[in-house]
């Protein structure tokens, strides 16, 4: 490659930043190209909140980066969507990520396979059916008592809950003030991390997995079906048969 | 240490009577109780099975689930047995009102049940996506470190102890609230073998003679508990012929038949 | 960022280029202008080990690195500082360093102002109730790995050991013999120089602690009503489970 090789590159480049006012497409990139405009956001500031994510050991709030950066909380997102951005185009082996209400740098995903590797310990253990269903549970009806996360999944979740609970996953928030002051549960921000979400609010909607009409009229008939087949069966005249379809 | 319980066939009877409804892809007057006696009992094997080769712990889950399992068979046997009763339900619109609302109990839990389901298999997903990242929680470097707040700034010695003596002596809350339930949970299944031990020998008897030699009020109220329980499981008859008059206890059952002591009975807080 | 600037970047670029002949890119087509010789160490290779670095607590080995990312150590060196100049010409926040024989992300010299701000103000002021736990049984059980601290408190300790560990007051001591190899942890002596410690021996002892009125109480009812639920207790260091009759 020649330095007019390069120049070319960057006559595309410089026409398009003039046309387009950003460098989106794929083409020829280096980081120092893409910018946010330095007027808005000096190069300084991009690198402290690089500097403060790399130290922190759980997620930054955006309004203690804005407070440590003297920029505004839209600042602080927009930065952050930025890098995010930057990295995936210059395809770095981190992003940064919004979980459980700030900012943190994260390997990205592509590169789980190496990571593995070296990450001994620490690893997300596998969440079990009976484990998942008890968190989504807690998470949707929080706070919850063991008794009534039971009286949903028909049976008894006191070792799941002690799991889920030794994970850091589910937390005591409270005490029923009913008789027995069973305990109520509540998720903990290490939930939000682990399924990767910001807040409770971006959970998706319970309705979503409300069984749609055809299951319950399946339920429903099934429930039912028992009597109506009875009837059929009398009118027919012959003994019930009950092992097979009359 | 803790353990999952996962067994390949299913995780819970809602589950299985969810899977046992929704496969029976079929017009109603295929559903059949023989089918689904059927399938449970061949669930039922694959669980003896899964039991056998498990260590202990694996073992008493399993038989939990296998007993609640046969809780919900048994609803559902009940359910459609009494539907296909002849008549007998014409005469009382109370038990007819008291089926439906049993199914409508039974309906809207098992939905509930689906419904959490679909959540789970939704949190399942994000958690897979999420679990691609690795946090970075590494911390300021060493030179920073004198920067940092004295953490311990104002702790004595004795804030020390306290806070292991704390973290090591029995949590107060719970251990209270245990303490009042254990007597409960243990008690009535005790009592209730009290009773099949005693009733049949008495035949009829009265709630007063009963406890007439108990001084805590609890072990009263635990012995109407096993009563009550001995009632809903059809051993004993029950008649109060006026208010707050005596309970007659007459014994209806056989003393050889094996009894199920918690028929669902829960007190868990 | 105008088009002037982008120009005065590509000035450099293209010198570099003369000069080292560094700038290998085939044409412009390829992602990266600063790109290692893509017929010797691919780009996922890079991504990689800014990967498991960005996860690593403590400096990586090269010969480590080497043999995780299947490439010579002279590879990893390479790379390394190939990264820390890139790092350097587009003003990231953090940088590559050598250090203790191993490679390790830094925050950049420039940006110290702001990480000391971070480090003072945008953390915890105080050790939480859960976090003196944990040290505490750390002081009286070391050494003591975090699972057997989890199993005491009940509760997942990782995050809290963490803090701890990152403020100087435990670190890791030596690594179980049993399998898994966990890490046992014990206090430091910056912590028996903060608490006022000569030595670990002048922890007061605990049988000559005499618990107050109200804490003699509690223990009084517990054992009067959970006699049985103690039994349970000590058998596997866990709460009871009573809450079905069976």
């Amino acid at each position: 490659m020649t330095a007019e090789d390069d120049a070319e590159v960057f006559q595309v480049l410089a026409a398009q930043l003039e046309n387009e006012g950003s460098l989106s497409t794929p083409s020829p990139s280096d980081s120092e190209l893409h910018e946010l405009d330095p007027n808005v956001v000096p190069a300084d500031v991009r690198a402290a909140l690089e500097a403060i994510l790399l130290v922190a050991s759980d997620p930054v709030a955006p309004t203690v980066l804005a407070q440590l950066l003297e920029v505004s909380v839209e600042t602080v997102d927009a930065l952050c969507e930025y890098l995010t951005d930057s990295y995936a185009q210059e395809e770095r082996g981190f992003t940064i990520n919004r979980v459980a209400g700030g900012y943190r740098y994260q390997t990205s995903d592509a590169q789980a396979p190496y990571v593995e590797r070296f990450v001994l310990e620490g690893q997300a253990t596998r969440l079990s059916a009976a484990a998942l269903e008890t968190l989504a549970i807690v998470a949707y009806k929080q706070p919850v008592s063991r008794a009534q996360i039971s009286s949903i999944r028909g049976v008894n979740v006191d070792s799941v809950a002690r799991t889920l609970q030794q994970r850091g996953y589910i937390e005591e928030v409270g005490r029923d003030s009913g008789p027995g002051n069973a305990a109520m549960y509540g998720t903990t921000t290490r939930f939000l991390e682990r399924i990767g979400l910001d807040s409770l609010r971006d959970l998706p909607n319970l309705s979503d997995f409300v069984p749609d009409a055809e299951v319950v009229e399946t339920l429903e008939v099934v429930l039912r079906g028992a009597s109506e087949a009875a009837e059929f069966r009398d009118t027919d005249g012959s003994a019930p048969d009950l092992s097979s379809p009359t | 240490m803790p353990y999952d319980v996962q067994t390949d066939v299913f995780e819970g009877p809602f589950d299985l009577l969810l899977r046992l409804i929704l496969q029976q892809e079929v017009d109603i007057y295929e559903v059949s109780l023989s089918h689904i006696v059927d399938a449970y009992l061949a669930e039922m094997d694959r669980i003896i099975v899964v039991t056998e080769g498990e260590s202990s712990p694996a073992n008493r889950v399993n038989l939990e689930l296998a007993t609640e399992f046969l809780l919900i068979a048994a609803t559902l046997v009940e359910l459609k047995t009494r539907r296909l009763l002849p008549d007998e339900v014409d005469g009382d619109l109370d038990d007819e009102l008291g089926i439906w609302e049993e199914r409508d109990l039974l309906l809207a839990r098992l939905l509930e049940c689906k419904t959490f389901k679909g959540a789970a298999v939704a949190m399942r997903q994000l958690a897979h996506r999420a679990s691609f990242g690795y946090p970075r929680a590494v911390g300021p470097d060493e030179k920073y470190l004198s920067l940092a707040p004295d953490l311990l700034k104002g702790l004595s010695i004795q804030d020390i102890s306290e806070a292991f003596l704390r973290a090591t002596a029995p949590k107060p809350v719970v251990r209270v609230d245990l303490g009042h339930l254990a007597p409960i949970t243990a008690s009535v299944t005790d009592a209730m073998f009290e009773l099949i031990d005693e009733l049949p020998r008495l035949g009829k008897t009265t709630f007063r003679q009963l406890t007439g030699g108990l001084v805590d009020r609890i072990q009263v109220v635990v012995r109407f508990l096993a009563v009550l329980e001995l009632f809903k499981q059809g051993h004993i008859e029950l008649d109060q012929p006026e208010r707050f008059g005596d309970i007659t206890l007459v014994w209806t059952g056989n003393e050889n038949e094996l009894l199920l002591p918690i028929g669902g009975v829960s007190y868990d807080g």
